[in-house]
């Protein structure tokens, strides 16, 4: 699975892409979080923070209850602002 | 028609291809951002902008679609700069040409309210070397729901 | 600024006038009214726009003051034609810069609603060489009445 | 006093401008157009067209009670349709 970072949730990680095989138990966007969060801190305090984080899941706005496979391009961010 | 950029965008000439031989334009209404000058005591300020290449097009595309069907259109133009900016940059044009001023007001308006909420851009400050987000605004959330009524 | 006059106008050369310099300036709304080809049949169309000179630049001044007074502007401007025009051609514009987008939009929009029912313009449509006036629009006294609520 | 004409109130009447000498009783705009109204078919059918003709006393907007002196510029118009 292609995971996408932007804004200050790739400056917490430290990386602004990477491709990761998900685990079988990980199926939800919800899921996707409560792993990437026990990766490390770095994960952790990017996911958590305040709950703002923004999840496209192929370019497309998502809930956290989305189903996901690993073809998906997942991209977390905070809100946006733009214009 | 969409266009997500680095460079700089000429606002006559761009106005003006979009009116141009539609003699059944009335109204066209127009939005330009600017970068502020927020720190006018700062030596050094710019306003960079990371996008999201591909889901910006996507998003940018389907707000345009939505005010082609909320109003009937004659022509409407996004074109949003990424890159970094220094006070007095353009930023962004919305544009859009209705047979009747309303619907030029409405969907430009309309426009740069989704766009703020729904565009994956985000602006990072910088003043005199020094890096910071920008906040989401409460205050924009408030303006894309008042179109969803 | 307010212009009454019978040339044409270099819409991108007054805006880009309009912000330069002022790094205050975050959003300038813009827009442009058109004369629209209503009769694609008719051999020949025009519109001529006759004025009340010193009314005019009295009410428009007037209509700009309202909305420096209503909203915290940065720089305005009106510029509204008279004259004979053809389809295609430029009628009036008018434009509005403030720090925030909301300002703009609004003040931009009020600007038209007013100018539409208060400017002492009267339009008269000629197609293939008879004229009739035009006649002014209920929705446009709506339009002024709900920036007075 | 000047009267200005402008727009099918010009066509009319027949006139773009002209200068008159007020009879003394009439003191406000209402009775201006009554008088006026009484000099000839031409000004009668500009004046009571659907009640739509608009005055301006010296260049601003004013109601049919407002009283009037010789040197005022009065000008008679439609509804404007400029924009």
């Amino acid at each position: 699975m292609k995971l996408l970072y932007f804004a200050w949730v790739k400056d917490r990680i430290g990386l602004s892409e990477e491709t990761v095989s998900l685990p079988e138990q990980v199926t939800t966007i919800s899921e996707l979080l409560d792993w990437l969060s026990s990766r490390g801190e770095n994960y952790a305090s990017a996911i958590n923070e305040g709950k703002t984080v923004r999840i496209a899941v192929n370019q497309n706005y998502a809930p956290e209850d989305r189903s996901i496979t690993d073809g998906d391009e997942i991209a977390l961010f905070p809100p946006v602002t733009g214009g | 028609m969409i266009r997500v950029q680095s460079e700089d965008f000429d606002f006559g000439a761009e106005i003006k291809a979009l009116s141009r031989d539609n003699h059944q334009i009335g109204g066209l209404c127009s939005f330009v951002g600017l970068v502020r000058d927020i720190h006018p005591d700062a030596e050094n300020q710019a306003m960079t902008l990371e996008h999201y290449p591909g889901m910006t097009e996507k998003m940018l595309e389907e707000i345009e679609q939505e005010a082609q069907t909320r109003w009937p259109l004659e022509a409407s133009l996004i074109i949003h700069r990424f890159g970094r900016l220094e006070p007095g940059d353009q930023i962004v044009l919305v544009a859009t040409a209705s047979r009747h001023r309303e619907a030029a007001f409405e969907s430009c308006h309309f426009l740069m309210d989704w766009l703020k909420t729904k565009a994956p851009f985000w602006k990072l400050e910088e003043v005199d070397g020094k890096g910071e987000w920008v906040e989401a605004r409460d205050s924009d959330d408030k303006a894309t729901r008042k179109w969803q009524q």
